[in-house]
């Protein structure tokens, strides 16, 4: 088994062979290595250009991932970025931003790594209103360790775990998050690349914790459920009197999940944790603005 | 052991209530201020409800010692029911001072007169009575008792005065004089009363060149998280950690940093990890159960090598355990609690100094290493205080991380390197040309995830041989011998608080004659292979005591060095008995054992 | 320090001097240990008549603590117990839910226990739809530990790790739970002894996943905010017309904190987890009428 | 090894798309059909998009073995650029099989013929061209080239023909038809050519006396787990232990039994544990990362004495590390990992057999002693394939919990209670008199919780003595010694999968007239000390050869022991080679090492 110990092929090397055979345009200097048609493609375009437009420096932002098949994200932009364990990305991204207000931290995910294992950290990051993007890519399965059931899988429908059909109720995860108290609540879907973009720019440009849920469909491990072709048909705009500051008005768009509604379901300002600890501080005694002065130096 | 000049251990009983811990308290902070050095050890109870009892017990010497001693000098009941069991602690012409009409009616065989040893010298005072005297009410009994042993010791009144006011400075100035007056009709008693005692107080020693602050092991662990610069820290609370973060949630906002409770310990952990990612030093404490929570997140720490800094205070275990009674029971999980090979670095002080200066250190080596550090306590550590005298000259390093050298454009950064020093240059979110991504997966030098053989093998090596040089940090002791030099007969290693009752049992064997040494380790893991080896070569006998029942850190030897040590294992949720060790000793250097006193 | 040696003394004798005194009159033989005034004593009183009235047999009924101060809870009535860790009641529950169907079983907690450290299980348990009855006290603060801030903390409250206020929004526990798809979701009020009673009753009795959370004052480390002066200013019946099978009627009230309704919010019947199991068994071609039949022999 | 008889090591390289793991698959379906004994390990790749590099690895022996070969026979490539760089594993004579016309294009350097070393056969087929004649495309290529193995080497052409049509029996007829048709083909094109090779393949074994069944090391956990009667799993998806709970999904339900996925390894041990104490048998399987998360509640099912299994495939570690590569690096976390004194039983099987049988007496155990039970295996255990032969007399206990003594009237049930075994009646809820509540804190024979000393120095005695007992256990050979008897120059000691290799270095070194023995140690807590002991005894010089990179085992032994061992330590993410260890041999026995082949 000599073979293992040959030397690594780095995935920029195969990029070249794929860039110059102009099949693929990514802006990083690695190769996604999701399967062709998968939805978390619309990621890269849509965090990269947001990004741009947004004017941000590179070094100024930090992608966070947790383990599924979005963990890879942050080798395929450039910026700074950290793959952490199943289900942790938000204590992390918490850490971080406690650290250094003046990150800009886009966490990335799927609905395991979110509703499953990571379940218990999504209403603290919500009620700290933690100044992060949270974007979440539903596909109602787990992709990377090959096709079991997840927390939004659909009733009846079969996997390696379920294989008699699934007969537990998905978890809503926008309602969820709704109670939560999050401070920008939004869906979008894959197959809508454009309003996609734009919604990530919009949960980006959120001061407070966004919640942007993503329809993605996963080509390899569903092909029943929630395909591009099911999902061409559910989607819908939100209704344009759709009054996004009304916290019930959401909860019921947010129930529909037969008819997912795509667009910003709920925001509001309200203090961010680093507001609050600020706060804390100045009630402490501490110089806060002279330390920020005193940072800018 | 033997102390030159002053070694008075005084043991306050009552319940909650009773203003034992107030009392004790007071003790404490005055005979700091006089000069003494002061150790001292509080045991509350279990229940929510604070009808349990209240033990609370100081000594006082004029030098620096590591362990409460086994006997009392004097024993104050402010409670007979709660006193009677520690009766038997009191040595030969120690004092018990008790109310000769205690509060509550009591049956025949209540009362503590009724088992005292002949020897011990009885103290039956009206203490109710002249708490009511002095101050209408029988609230100063507590006071009454100090004063008393104060003036019956000649302890100078004056600096206790000072206390009381500062005690009780935001009350209402008349809490400070009834205090004070409980206090003053107290000392007049003992001042007038005979002192059987042969024990005499000699004056303190001379005026130490450094401030002496009376801290609690915990509450060094703050200092420390200070003096070292701690910017950021998330925790959760469990029992005997809980004052770490009540202290730094109190000090840290004042100094303009950031502290947050955060959902469990596994959040806790992992915020640290990403603060400590975003280059500032960050920090959790928790105790056993909180780690056990934390094992696979610190195996992040250690694969991304992101420094962290994680306080374990021990309690009994396994499991809930006994929340309340110490132990040494987690260094297992301390040190190879983790999936694959997860090195990284404990330390374990054996004295409050020790919490101090291994706080500090632990980020100074959690920044230099790249890796998470453990410093592991345990409650009869967290929970005791002593008198520390640091010098202000002696400063925690402010950075120590390894600075970062740019990327030539074009060029991905380089942050897993390998160096000839054997660290890989850091870059921190925010600096331009250091961008990159760390992981949990096995990864190249750039952090791209690898999985070939050879990439896994020097990364494996790395991450080793790096911690391998923290046995080398300036600044802090992580070995030590004391005692006899050259050969002996019996050679003690010591870690934790354990170490203190080891030391007294080393000096009292060697007062038989028994040839005799003692080493306290401090850095558990990497383990200092050559100074162990180099001690255990020169023992005839190797005694390795500590307070869990599988001889966790005797595993640790053996497996390490390849060779035996004699265990001596137990697990009572109390400090170890320095008989229970003499005796070994003894036994170990072929004398026999002695009954316990 | 030989006195750590002497004999335990057991609960039971020192039950007998208060028994025998006539100052308490509890059904199990041992003596809680909360302090007096406290919210959870509603809780002996509540469950052990509920389980009387239902007509269960002890040995049938298994109670389930964290940690907090409900912890303790299982000591104190005459039925199996199993005194779990922080937060880890309810798939502890679903063990032994999936194993014995016969079983009752009832689960204890705080806030802290389920809300922080807990928060990931409860999603799953409602959408599963295990039967089982979770009583959960909230007091806003963790009283175990001796006062330290709680997920459901208000915000201004000081504790001993938000001694200059606590500034984070507290979480709304009913909102979520409705939210997760519960299928049984009430509300009741510790100094409201007889209601409680009634709730618990009503709780143990649904079939599914019941939650009922319990306003629970902590006597000892709050005497500013969830006292019981303020709570009972603040509590109300639900109005009459509310409709308990209309999720977002329920949602709306489970808004209301400022002024809790008490009563049952939602309900409704669906299977089981237990249901669920047997269909899938039945799908994969086994006789489960056959293995109950034989079970009763 | 000398194996009498038949040994043929055959491996199929290619990507997934080329049908290179199914080809294999029929190919030990057959030999094991035939009589043969099969032992196959398939590599696959990491990626989700299947465009990665597949092998498939297949020994045919005449006897149990416990390893795959380190040189291959026969190599067979589906993709030159996949199967050249393991034309240096083809040994002299043997046959390398490729297509003289290939899929694609390729550069001079790029055809595997330029990669043949002097003394290997090259046999350039026209595959394709013989597929599209047979089948009409070129998609039975794989099925050629096995037909085209089977005749060159005499195989049993009628098992095969069974074995395709029983592969492909849901599939269209045609299907089958045309496998058939391409693998006759190739079949005839072998038995025409001339065999260079000296290996002659022997009838296969007098049929045993019960049947063979080809398992891979999940699937005889899984196997394991229904013949002892497993009522409850609960899982958390998490490679390589994924296909344990997709198995169990599928089978348990069919016997009226209950499988849940979980939100998280949390729940499923939790959920584990309750079931446990609802009195079934009831099981979870994880990896590392996964049994990081579970530490705390191991504490738990250990203190409440509450049984539950832990099934544990390890990976490579630390953190996410390499999650499609073998390790032994989890041993430490599996034995340690947990607060307090916590000792659980850790089983570890060395071949698949192993793991049908730990996996039973896992049960059997947890119920008996009261106690959690982790099995560790890797990813080349779980993944590997091996004929199998259990008697079916071979059963596990159906029930060995030890029965419950109802209370009498007015008593509490003492569940805890001590009695002369060691172990203390349960209860289970449900039944009436046995009323009881366990918790996580220390507690008397009741369970109430207790924090006196005496009650928990007892109680960790007795939580720790039952364990010894486990040690006796019958129906499972905890340790076992092969090779020379009596004194020898060197013992291996070995664990889990590396056992095997460890046995074939072994065998090697005693035809080179090394004096060598090898002991598999199956339990790694409680550590057998006696026959270890022994064994070391006997050696003059001990390796234990293990794939973690710190010598776990090794620490453990030592460290229970107080003695030194020999490590070897190595962490490529694929199986030990013999050579390294036999190297090792001969160093140790003061021969010359030998370049590896
Ligand atoms: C602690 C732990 N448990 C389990 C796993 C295995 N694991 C990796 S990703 C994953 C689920 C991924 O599903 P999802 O989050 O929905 O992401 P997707 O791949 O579908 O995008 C699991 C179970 C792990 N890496 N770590
Ligand atoms: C893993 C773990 N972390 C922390 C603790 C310490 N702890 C015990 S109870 C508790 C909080 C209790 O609060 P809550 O659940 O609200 O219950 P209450 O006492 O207020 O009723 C904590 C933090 C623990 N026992 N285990
Ligand atoms: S497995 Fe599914 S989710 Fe993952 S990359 Fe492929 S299509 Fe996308
Ligand atoms: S601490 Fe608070 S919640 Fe706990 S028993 Fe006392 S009053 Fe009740
Ligand atoms: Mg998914
Ligand atoms: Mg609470």
């Amino acid at each position: 088994m000599t073979a293992e110990l040959k030397e690594p092929v780095y995935l920029e090397e195969k990029l070249k062979d794929i860039q110059d055979s102009g099949r693929l345009d990514f802006r990083s200097g690695s190769l996604p290595t999701w399967c062709p048609g998968c939805g978390y493609y619309s990621m890269t375009e849509g965090v990269t250009n947001s990004l741009n437009e947004l004017g941000l420096k590179n070094e100024n932002v930090v992608c966070v991932s947790g383990i599924g098949c979005a963990s890879r994200f942050p080798f395929f932009v450039d910026v700074y970025g950290f793959h952490t364990l199943h289900g942790r990305t938000l204590p992390v991204a918490t850490g971080i931003k406690t650290a250094n207000d003046d990150l800009t931290v886009v966490v990335v995910g799927g609905d395991g790594d979110g509703f499953a294992i990571g379940g218990g950290h999504i209403p603290h990051a919500a009620k700290r209103n933690v100044d992060i993007t949270y974007l979440l890519f539903d596909n109602g399965i787990y992709g990377l360790t090959k096709g079991q059931t997840s927390p939004t899988s659909s009733m009846g429908f079969k996997t390696s775990t379920t294989p008699y059909e699934n007969r537990e109720q998905p978890l809503k995860p926008l309602m969820m998050v709704l109670s939560y108290g999050a401070s920008w609540v939004g869906q979008a879907y894959a197959g809508h690349q454009h309003h996609l973009a734009g919604m990530i720019k919009k949960a980006i440009a959120h001061r407070g914790f966004s919640y942007l849920h993503i329809l993605s469909p996963c080509v390899t491990f569903d092909k029943t459920d929630m395909t591009y072709q099911n999902m061409n048909m559910a989607v819908r705009p939100l209704p344009e009197d759709h009054d996004s500051s009304d916290q019930m008005a959401a909860m019921i768009e947010a129930g529909k999940t037969d008819a997912p509604g795509l667009g910003v379901l709920f925001e509001e300002i309200r203090p961010t944790l680093s507001d609050n600890l600020d706060a804390i501080a100045t009630s402490a005694g501490a110089d806060i603005k002279a330390k920020t002065a005193q940072a800018a130096e | 052991m033997t102390i030159n000049g002053t070694d008075l251990q005084i043991a306050f009983c009552g319940s909650a209530g009773d203003g034992t811990i107030a009392v004790g308290d007071i003790l404490k902070q005055a005979m700091a201020m006089a000069g003494y050095r002061v150790i001292a050890f509080d045991q509350y109870p279990a229940e929510i409800r604070g009808f349990g009892k209240c033990v609370s017990r100081t000594r006082v010497t004029g030098e620096q010692v590591y362990s409460m001693k086994q006997q009392t000098d004097i024993l104050v009941s402010l409670d007979d029911s709660h006193a009677i069991p520690h009766a038997s602690e009191v040595r030969d012409f120690g004092a018990v001072i008790y109310d000769n009409a205690p509060m509550s009616l009591m049956m025949e065989g209540e009362h503590i007169s009724g088992h005292l040893q002949p020897g011990q010298i009885p103290y039956a005072l009206p203490i109710r009575e002249i708490s009511e005297r002095a101050t209408g009410s029988n609230r100063g009994r507590n006071m009454v008792a100090l004063g008393f042993v104060a003036g019956l010791y000649g302890l100078q009144q004056d600096v206790f005065h000072t206390i009381i006011a500062r005690k009780f400075k935001t009350k209402p100035a008349a809490v400070t004089k009834d205090n004070t007056a409980a206090f003053d009709a107290g000392f007049d008693l003992g001042a007038g009363e005979f002192l059987f005692d042969e024990v005499s107080i000699g004056a303190p020693p001379a005026k130490a060149k450094h401030e002496a602050r009376m801290l609690s092991g915990n509450s060094a662990v703050v200092e420390g998280c200070l003096d070292a610069g701690i910017e950021a820290y998330f925790g959760y609370p469990i029992t005997p950690a809980t004052t770490i973060m009540e202290r730094l949630v109190t000090e840290m906002p004042k100094r303009g940093k950031r502290a947050l409770q955060t959902e469990d310990e596994i959040s806790a952990i992992a915020a640290t990890i990403g603060a400590g990612y975003a280059g500032v030093r960050s920090a959790t404490a928790t105790s056993g159960p909180g780690l056990a929570l934390m094992a696979e997140m610190l195996g992040l720490s250690v694969m991304a090598e992101v420094p962290s800094v994680i306080f374990v205070s021990q309690r009994g275990g396994p499991s809930t355990g006994m929340p309340t009674k110490t132990e040494q029971s987690d260094l297992n999980l301390a040190v190879f609690g983790g999936s694959g090979d997860a090195q990284r670095i404990v330390l374990a002080p054996t004295n409050v100094e020790g919490c101090w200066r291994c706080a500090g250190k632990a980020f100074e080596m959690a920044e230099r290493y790249q890796t998470p550090v453990i410093v592991l306590l345990d409650l009869y550590l967290s929970n005791r205080y002593e008198t520390v005298i640091v010098s202000p000259d002696e400063r925690f390093e402010a950075s120590s991380s390894k600075a970062m050298v740019p990327a030539k454009s074009g060029e991905k950064y380089q942050r897993f390197a390998k160096t000839d020093d054997g660290i890989s240059p850091r870059a921190i979110p925010g600096q331009a040309g250091g961008i990159h991504t760390v992981t949990g997966l096995e990864h190249n030098d750039l952090g791209r995830p690898s999985d070939q053989a050879n990439i896994h093998m020097d990364m494996s090596e790395k991450r080793h041989n790096k911690l391998s040089k923290a046995v080398d940090h300036p600044g802090i002791t992580i070995t030590k011998r004391f005692g006899d030099e050259g050969d002996v007969e019996v050679g003690i290693l010591a870690w934790g608080s354990t170490f203190g009752e080891s030391l007294e049992a080393m000096m009292l064997a060697r007062d038989e004659g028994i040839k005799c040494a003692a080493m306290k380790v401090v850095m558990m893991s990497p383990l200092p292979e050559q100074p162990i080896s180099e001690f255990m070569d020169s023992a005839n006998e190797v005694l390795l005591p500590e307070l869990n029942y599988e001889g966790q850190f005797a595993g640790i030897v053996s497996g390490t060095l390849g060779r035996p040590v004699n265990r001596l294992n137990m697990v009572p949720g109390t400090p170890m008995r320095v008989d229970d060790i003499l005796n070994e000793i003894r036994r170990l250097a072929g004398r026999e054992a002695k009954d316990a006193a």
